[in-house]
């Protein structure tokens, strides 16, 4: 663990000498919870409409695939009039696209971000390597599954998938959230035990707080 | 011409044998206590003022490491790489982070991934890319990585690997 | 009464008497000698009581049986009785206080000390020419046998440089003297002046040889280097004798012997004096050595007095006023110093930090400092008053100027002296060395007496009132009474003085004094709610408190220039007191004090150059100043007011005042004191309205004086680290707009300007206060070491948010209606461009104030402030009341401004506000407080309905539960952004920050201090070279003379 | 002048108007963009859509009370602003609730929003916000400072600062515009527009790509949707003040969406010809070329 | 006659003083002085003379009568009697000065005594 993480004596100005520790005194400490639907069926169908109409992206690229979403901002592809933008912060995103393969070191900040994303919040597999490692299945460092560690609502397969296919992706995924399905923010609720183990088992280094808002 | 430069340069370090690979990059090796004052010379003297890379090879077979420092005498075009072997066991290296202050990453890298130790330089003992990592450095060649992947990670059940030289000599068959 | 005869006889006889006793009797010695500086003392004192009450007159007393030429006569009026007093008495007190080294020396030192004092009495009262010279000789050769009675090894080098100067000054003098006697036949000095000495052949340059002689024993610059060296080396008793009553007397020969030469010898005189007044102040600027910078001041003093002789042409029936309050004032402060100084063991300056052991000592050192530099109620001042009027009435306005540059270094010397011994860190070897005899201290204590008394009666004998005699300085100086008392009672006591003072005066004040007088007394009273956090006793502070609010509450009472001058000078007294308080002001005070006073002198000035010899100059007659003179009084005058609310160029000294003042004192000095000089402007531009200098508009440079502040001050707060300097420098700005709303001269211009009164007043303080709060709880005053302190200290952000919408002008709070104000104003100027500065000034309010709010309260908590608390309850108080007044003055303006907005219509009935209804309304546009306050209200807290409403499961989260380009942030300090907060700022405007007024001030204070310390090398040391200035001395002053008679 | 009950509901229809023409025109001028560009664009609803997208978001988080509340001081600042000027000439009905002052109000209340969301960005405790801040502040001081001058210049030429009697004197004529009788005012105040309306070359404030949008970073769900709400209110109540100032208001619907549209292109083309400004030199610029004109202008009248 | 003497001691005040300035050593300045003092007195002696006239003594060759035109002006005189002695006292004092001084230092170099300055 990081020098910084330890915990530290700190002397106030007045001379009272207390502790500090990082990782609590920091972060919050309550764990996600799952969050019910509207009060009405029509209105949750109404908001989940503009849920799906309004895919705002997380413009992390965790790998290769990054390099095919850029063209999907440009007038060849133009994922705009599909509603769908790049954010540049997880607090304003809702779509999550793991682009290819995930290292270990990425995984941690890809759960961060993803934790700071608000719910309803989705996830989407770029290429064969978020499926199964794909050519990196026997790789030291490269995750094979990211199921294991969040809740995926979509995987579009490949190496790498061109951007066609990330259209035809976010179509698909629309239709998920529309007919109501897309609770993968929930489901991490719901199993967040298990996530964190999942998580846990692989990154060995553990020195985030468990919950990471 | 770079012959010239070697010969010139035998004659002030124990310089082993010249490979040239093309007529603007040749591969010299020498022991490695001389390396430094090698370089030291190359940079001031020849005008090798670029540190291209500093990379390794690990020859598990002949219980060594081989360390490359390739050099750029940007005004000449020449590349010229400096070669050293170390022992294999406890493997530590002079650090030359003092010459081209870059070096330090490339050192820290090999830290990481070979265990090669450069006392001295700045930072070598940091997470590089690998964060938390508890086993034998993964370039080493008696880490196994298969293993390693299967312990550490759920493969996802259904998976078919294809072993590549079947595949291509399949390929190859089929084409004939 | 007794006879003069027998003033000089018993001295004399007592001294051949110790020579006849055994040296055993060293007691009975000693009881003698006490007895007999006793018995002169009072038998001087009955004279001086006598003549007082008028039932002498002055008196010739003939020696020998015969009158005049044939024989020695000596004259007694109340000027000789005074001075003879003031001798005896400083003969006696030294002698008091050389009690263990006069018994260690014997009966022959207790001699010479004898006929030392009543040589001085014999210089003072003989009217022989020759008898004169007698008693000068017995006076060096006195000196010379007591200099030896200091332990000091350079004492008898000193010594003898002193007579190889005597020798030469005999020479000329006996000289002098005979070719005198040879042109006149006699050797009465009345006789010659019947002779018109000067006017006969070859007598004049008798005369100035007899003159130059006398003066030479004044010390002179530059022909003074051996009196340093005896002042220096000497037992401070001896230089208290010989600083107070040697050059008393010797000062007395010189104005008595003047009517020899005539009138035409006075402007030599007066050159002289000057030069060695500004000299000797100069010289002083650089000394280290208290007694040698004692000696300095010495010759300034004396050449300041000798200044007042060489003016007697015109001070007329003044003339004894004024020089006797300069000397007799310097006389008991000089001596007290040299006493005081006797106490203590190191000669350095800061040695003398050692007093702080005893707030007495303190007492009496500061006491003796007034005194010198002349301060209300001391002599000195009511003396200054009146040279000045006449000087000014006179036109002599290069030495009204030069006397008043010198004042000014004198007390700038004199108060860094003061500064560092109130604030220096004290070795602690030094405070063990310092043991207090009780009879010296008690010496001392007699002087500060003396100094207070002759406080009194100056003021009694002024033309004016007497200060001492005002209820409010009377309150604030009882204070000194209860220092011993806790802190809550003295609080108490001071707001209750505050408030009931205003409850008695308020209903005679005008709409105008109304609201300053309230923002004073009551504001002061809110903000001295503060002070009930302080515990102990916290010396110093009250006295020190109220006499600034003595002189701010008869500032704006003040109905002459009397008065307002007095009222300033206390305030600026007082002030000074409280800035020197904070822990690391004293650099800061002391150049506040020098501004403060240099802009005082200019109001002097101004006030005497108006006044054309009128004694009590109504403030109201600055109308009737004549034309060829209003600019200028108006120039003087208007720099002085600016130098209070520090308008740029003259404003490097508010900062760090304001910034290092304590929590409770900054919002006293920047949230009232302030107003002192806006007053000041209110005043002048009210009596004198708009004058022009070779067709320059004044008040037009006003108003770019001020815009440029506005810009300027709000540019520097930008940029400032510490949270206080912020403030300051945003004080800087807000005075510059109440400048520009004044220099406007229209009706909107001058509401706007009293509404930044009111407005200015509280939310400083307010922020002040808090911010105070803040850097009390956290030990800093550094923005980026602070953040995130709004759940730790919410109050204290309540105020500061309150603040800051109020100071940026954002509805709905009351900025707002300044703004308006302004913007109405504006468009009815006649002069346009400075505006543009004062537009681009607005804004930048906004770059500080964020940056206040943010760094401190908002932003990451720093982990060592994770566990402070809310500010001391006492210091939220006055803040929780500020953001009260804050809302209501948003919400009814009306009811503070509507009776001002009435009372401007008889100096400016245009433009005036329709208060009617709900909306204000002016001829431009409308504007409706409470309307707007609904509004923004209503839609507030819609807003905040409908956002509770959707999101109304917000979960709380921690300080580090944020984006990090999915990193994580690790510490606090690395986090917050506060450092160089407006770095492109700096990059696109910085260039306008250079700090030109610090460095041309600067500039001119390396200057005073490098040619100081270049000119006064030319004192050697060697006796010779001394005797050669003397010498060349004589023949440079001889040839001009010549050249100008 | 005075407060009649029935104007509450009428400043409603109004803030309903805005905010609709408001989402429609920001998507329109993205869909002309896009059309440049060879592109589809956005929906013309998409901009709606956003906002109730990020209205229903299930979950939001606060860093404490000046973050919850900034984007209420912001919409507010905005709602304000757009309520306290009349929107359209000579309707009683959409005068709104300018009774309570005149165009000096407009002029200060234009920093509440600004004001209250930098608190509320602060307190985030992100440095980008605070970043963001820094640089929006810094800018908006020589930024403002054209448009104060033209105010300015503009009172005195009709020597009055209420908005309808401004509006009423340029009446009868295009030629009366104060466009065409100060011309050198107006060119001041449109180079201030384009320094206030956080399009190119001025976005360096928001500067996705560097500090995460600046001072929203933290922002999300229902805070961002009032921001958003805002961010289609603000410009237009902005343009409202300079159609009113400078070019001869509007007396009906059709009028004020046009010349709101027409005013917004002029950002909207300076925008995307220039590249983003750093933050000094956006002060140099408007020091050297805006502040002059606006200063002459002053001298003019 | 009076204006030999006048210039003599006009001399011999100017050969004192440049003595005194230009010796360091204290006693010959000392002794400088007193020439100094020496001139002064003739001075004064000579101011004071008339031609032709004798001593202010009132003895039988003086008869009272005659006192204003016969004898010359006695206070010059008396003047240089009074100035003698003191000149006595003040050379006395500078003696004993030069003593301690010597005591002190061991030199009598005027020079050398210039601890106190500035």
């Amino acid at each position: 663990m990081k020098k910084e993480l330890e915990k530290r004596t700190i002397k106030g100005p007045d001379g009272f000498e207390f502790e500090v520790d990082p990782l609590t005194d920091y972060y919050c400490d309550l764990p996600p919870t799952v969050q019910t639907p509207a009060y009405t069926r029509i209105i949750e169908s109404f908001f989940n409409w503009a849920r799906s109409e309004s895919l705002w992206i997380l413009g992390f690229g965790t790998g290769c695939g990054a390099i095919e979403m850029r063209p999907l901002m440009t007038p060849r592809f133009d994922a705009y009039r599909y509603g769908v933008q790049w954010r540049p912060t997880p607090r304003q995103a809702n779509l999550f696209v793991i682009s290819g393969y995930l290292s270990v070191k990425t995984l941690k900040r890809v759960i961060r971000s993803y934790e700071q994303m608000q719910s309803p919040k989705y996830v989407m597999g770029l290429g064969s390597c978020t499926i199964n490692g794909g050519m990196y299945w026997d790789s030291y460092n490269t995750i094979k599954r990211l199921d294991d560690f969040l809740p995926v609502d979509l995987y579009v397969a490949g190496c790498m998938p061109r951007p066609e296919a990330l259209l035809a992706g976010f179509q698909e995924l629309k239709k998920i959230i529309r007919a109501g399905e897309g609770e993968g923010a929930n489901e991490y609720a719901k199993r967040f035990e298990w996530y964190k183990k999942n998580q846990k088992r692989t990154i060995h280094d553990w020195d985030m707080p468990d919950y990471n808002w | 011409m770079m012959r010239e430069l070697y010969k010139k340069t035998k004659q002030l370090f124990p310089l082993g044998d010249l490979t040239e690979q093309r007529h603007d990059l040749v591969f010299v090796s020498i022991p490695h206590p001389f390396l430094s004052s090698l370089l030291r010379h190359l940079r001031d003297k020849e005008g090798f003022s670029h540190l291209v890379l500093l990379t390794a090879v690990d020859w598990l077979e002949r219980g060594e490491f081989q360390l490359t420092y390739l050099l750029c005498n940007r005004s000449k075009a020449w590349d010229m790489g400096v070669r050293v072997v170390l022992p294999r066991e406890g493997a530590t290296m002079e650090s030359i982070h003092t010459l081209w202050p870059t070096a330090a990453t490339y050192q820290r890298e090999l830290k990481e991934m070979f265990g090669i130790d450069f006392p001295g330089s700045p930072g070598v003992n940091d997470d590089f890319i690998l964060e938390g990592w508890d086993d034998i450095p993964p370039y080493r060649r008696d880490f196994d990585t298969l293993k390693f992947a299967e312990a550490r990670f759920t493969q996802r059940p259904g998976r078919e690997s294809l072993d590549p030289a079947q595949h291509m000599a399949k390929h190859h068959s089929d084409g004939s | 009464m007794v006879s003069p005869l027998v003033l000089l006889g018993t001295p004399l006889g007592m001294a051949f008497l110790l020579g006849m006793l055994q040296n055993r009797w060293r007691f009975a010695s000693y009881g003698i000698t006490l007895l007999t500086m006793t018995c002169m003392s009072l038998f001087s004192a009955d004279w001086v009581l006598g003549f007082a009450s008028g039932s002498l007159v002055a008196t010739d007393f003939s020696t020998a049986g015969a009158p005049p030429p044939f024989a020695i006569s000596l004259r007694m009026s109340l000027t000789e009785a005074s001075l003879i007093l003031l001798v005896n008495l400083a003969g006696l007190f030294s002698t008091l206080y050389l009690k263990e080294e006069l018994l260690r020396i014997g009966r022959r030192g207790m001699a010479v000390l004898l006929i030392d004092i009543m040589a001085l009495c014999g210089i003072i009262l003989t009217r022989d020419i020759f008898n004169l010279f007698v008693f000068f000789e017995l006076v060096v050769i006195s000196t010379g046998g007591l200099v030896l009675l200091s332990d000091d090894q350079r004492a008898p080098s000193a010594g003898f440089k002193y007579l190889i100067v005597s020798q030469l000054i005999s020479v000329l003098l006996l000289i002098g003297i005979i070719f005198a006697y040879h042109s006149t036949g006699t050797l009465n000095i009345d006789g010659m002046a019947a002779a018109s000495l000067g006017l006969l052949k070859g007598g004049a340059l008798a005369f100035f040889l007899i003159l130059i002689a006398v003066i030479s024993e004044l010390k002179p610059f530059p022909a003074n280097g051996w009196a340093l060296d005896i002042y220096e080396s000497a037992h401070p008793a001896f230089s208290a004798i010989f600083s107070a009553a040697a050059s008393s007397a010797a000062l007395f020969a010189v104005a008595k012997l003047l009517p020899m030469g005539g009138e035409s010898w006075l402007p030599v005189v007066s050159s002289i004096g000057l030069v060695s007044f500004l000299a000797a102040n100069l010289f002083a600027l650089c000394q280290e050595n208290d007694r040698r910078l004692l000696g300095y001041s010495s010759i300034a003093q004396t050449g300041l007095v000798l200044v007042v002789i060489g003016q007697q042409d015109i001070l007329g029936e003044r003339y004894l006023f004024i020089a006797g309050g300069i000397l007799l004032a310097h006389a008991v402060a000089k001596a007290g110093l040299y006493w005081l100084s006797g106490l203590l063991s190191n000669r350095h300056l800061t040695a003398w930090t050692v007093l702080r052991q005893s707030p007495l000592l303190l007492f009496a050192f500061i006491s003796f400092i007034a005194l010198l530099v002349g301060l209300p109620p001391f002599p000195g001042f009511y003396a200054k008053w009146e040279l000045v009027h006449l000087l000014a009435q006179e036109g002599r306005l290069a030495i009204l100027g030069l006397v008043l540059l010198g004042a000014l270094v004198e007390a700038g010397y004199l108060f860094r002296w003061f500064g560092k011994v109130v604030k220096r860190s004290d070795g602690g070897e030094e405070a063990a060395v310092f043991s207090v005899a009780p009879i010296k201290t008690l010496v001392v204590f007699a002087a500060v007496a003396g100094g207070w008394s002759l406080g009194y009666l100056w003021g009694q004998l002024s033309l004016f009132d007497n200060i001492l005699h005002t209820i409010p300085v009377l309150f604030a100086l009882g204070f000194l009474l209860l220092e011993r008392f806790p802190v809550w009672l003295k609080n108490s006591l001071a707001i209750v003085g505050l408030v009931s003072y205003y409850l008695i005066s308020y209903p005679a004040y005008d709409p105008m004094q109304l609201i300053f007088g309230t923002v004073i007394l009551i504001g002061g009273g809110v903000i001295l709610l503060a002070s009930y956090s302080v515990s102990g006793r916290r010396m110093g502070f009250y006295p020190s408190a109220m006499l600034m609010f003595a002189g701010l509450s008869l500032l704006i009472e003040a109905k002459d220039s009397f008065h307002f001058f007095v009222a300033w000078e206390l305030l600026t007294i007082g002030s000074y007191f409280l800035i020197l308080r904070g822990k690391q002001s004293e650099p800061h005070a002391l150049s506040y004090l020098v501004f403060s006073l240099g802009g005082a002198f200019l109001i002097l000035a101004g006030f005497a150059l108006a006044a054309e010899g009128v004694e009590l100059f109504p403030l109201s007659s600055l109308s009737q100043v004549t034309a060829d003179k209003a600019p200028w009084v108006f120039i003087l005058l208007a720099v002085g007011f600016m130098t209070k609310t520090a308008s740029v160029g003259l404003h490097i000294w508010l900062p760090g005042a304001h910034a290092e003042a304590e929590t409770d004192v900054s919002p006293m000095v920047s949230g009232i004191l302030l107003k002192a000089g806006l007053y000041g402007l209110v005043v002048l531009l009210l009596g004198m309205g708009k004058q022009q200098l070779y067709g320059v508009e004044l008040t037009h440079v006003m108003l770019w004086i001020g815009a440029l502040s506005a810009l300027l001050g709000n540019l520097m707060a930008v940029f400032q680290e510490d949270a206080k300097r912020l403030l300051a420098y945003s004080s800087i700005g807000q005075m510059g707009y109440a400048l520009f709303g004044l220099a406007l001269m229209n009706h909107l211009g001058w509401l706007m300007a009293l509404m930044f009164v009111i407005n200015h007043y509280i939310y400083k303080s307010m922020l002040f206060l808090s911010v105070g709060g803040v850097a009390k709880r956290t030990g800093t005053r550094l923005m980026y070491q602070m953040g995130g302190l709004i759940t730790l200290m919410p109050l204290s952000f309540i105020a500061v948010l309150i603040g800051i919408i109020a100071v940026s002008g954002v509805p709905p709070l009351s900025g707002f209606g300044g703004r308006w104000i302004f913007y109405n104003a504006i468009l009815t100027a006649e002069y346009r461009l400075p505006i543009i500065l004062i537009f681009l000034a607005g804004p930048i309010a906004f770059l500080y104030l964020f940056r206040l709010i943010h760094t401190l309260f908002l932003g990451q908590l720093k982990d060592e402030h994770r566990q402070i608390k809310e500010a001391p309850f006492w210091l939220i108080v006055p803040q929780m009341i500020f953001v009260a007044c804050l809302m209501a003055f948003a919400l009814v303006p009306g009811v503070a401004l509507r009776r001002f907005d009435l009372y401007l219509n008889q100096f400016f009935p245009q433009g005036g506000l329709n208060w009617e209804g709900v909306s204000i309304t002016s001829q431009f546009g409308y504007w409706s407080p409470v309307s707007i306050m609904v509004v923004v209200m209503v839609i507030f807290a819609s807003l905040l309905g409908w956002l509770i409403f959707v999101n109304r499961k917000a979960q709380k989260v921690k300080q580090f539960n944020m984006v990090f380009a999915a990193e994580r942030p690790y510490r606090p300090e690395t986090t917050h952004f506060a450092w160089n907060f407006f770095a492109p700022y700096k990059k696109a405007l910085g260039f306008l920050i250079q700090p030109l007024a610090t460095r041309f001030w600067g500039m001119v204070m390396d200057l005073l201090h490098t040619s100081a310390d270049l000119t006064r090398r030319f004192y050697t040391g060697n006796g010779q070279t001394y005797a050669i200035h003397l010498l060349a001395f004589v023949v440079v002053v001889y040839l001009f003379s010549m050249g100008s008679l | 002048m005075n407060f009649e009950w029935i104007q509450i509901p009428y400043s409603l229809l109004t803030l309903f108007i805005v905010i609709n023409y408001g989402l429609l025109l920001n998507a329109f001028i993205a869909k002309i963009a896009a059309r440049i560009g060879r592109r589809h664009g956005i929906h013309l609803f998409q901009n709606h859509i956003d906002l109730i997208k990020n209205y229903s978001l299930r979950t939001s988080i606060t860093h404490g009370v000046m973050f919850y509340l900034g984007p209420v001081f912001r919409l507010g600042g905005g709602v304000g602003l757009l309520l306290f000027v009349p929107t359209l000439y000579g309707s009683e009905m959409f005068s709104n609730l300018s009774f309570s002052g005149d165009l000096i109000l407009a002029l200060y209340f234009v920093f509440f929003g600004a004001l209250g969301m930098a608190l509320g960005a602060g307190e985030s405790g992100h440095p980008h916000a605070a970043i963001g801040v820094s640089r929006g502040l810094s800018q908006m001081t020589t930024a403002e400072l054209p448009f104060a001058l033209a105010v300015f210049s503009v009172s005195l030429q009709y020597q009055t600062l209420s908005i309808t009697e401004i509006v009423s004197l340029q009446q009868g004529g295009f030629l009366n515009w104060t466009l065409f009788t100060n011309p050198l005012a107006v060119a001041a105040a449109m180079l201030s527009f384009l320094g206030s309306m956080m399009r190119p070359p001025f976005d360096v404030v928001l500067a996705p790509q560097e500090i995460p949008i600046g001072p929203p970073t933290e922002y999300h769900s229902s805070y961002l949707a009032m921001m958003q709400t805002n961010r289609t209110i603000f410009p237009i109540a902005k343009i409202v003040i300079y159609m009113n100032l400078f070019f001869g208001g509007a007396a009906s619907w059709p009028v004020f969406f046009l010349k709101v549209f027409l005013i917004y292109m002029v950002s909207v083309f300076v925008g995307v010809v220039f590249p983003r400004f750093r933050v000094e030199q956006s002060i140099r610029w408007f020091l050297i070329y805006a502040v002059p004109l606006g200063i002459l202008s002053i001298l003019w009248v | 006659m009076v204006l030999i003497v006048m210039s003599t001691g006009f001399l011999l005040i100017l050969m004192g003083l440049y003595g005194s300035l230009t010796n360091r050593n204290i006693l010959r300045m000392i002794v400088s002085f007193t020439v100094t003092n020496t001139g002064v007195n003739l001075v004064l002696i000579s101011v004071g003379y008339m031609p032709g006239r004798t001593a202010p003594i009132l003895d039988e060759t003086v008869a009272v009568s005659e006192v204003a035109q016969r004898i010359i002006d006695p206070v010059p005189q008396a003047l240089v009697l009074t100035a003698i002695v003191i000149g006595v006292g003040v050379t006395a004092l500078m003696l004993a000065y030069a003593y301690r001084l010597y005591e002190t230092k061991g030199t009598l170099d005027i020079s050398q005594f210039t601890e106190l300055k500035w």
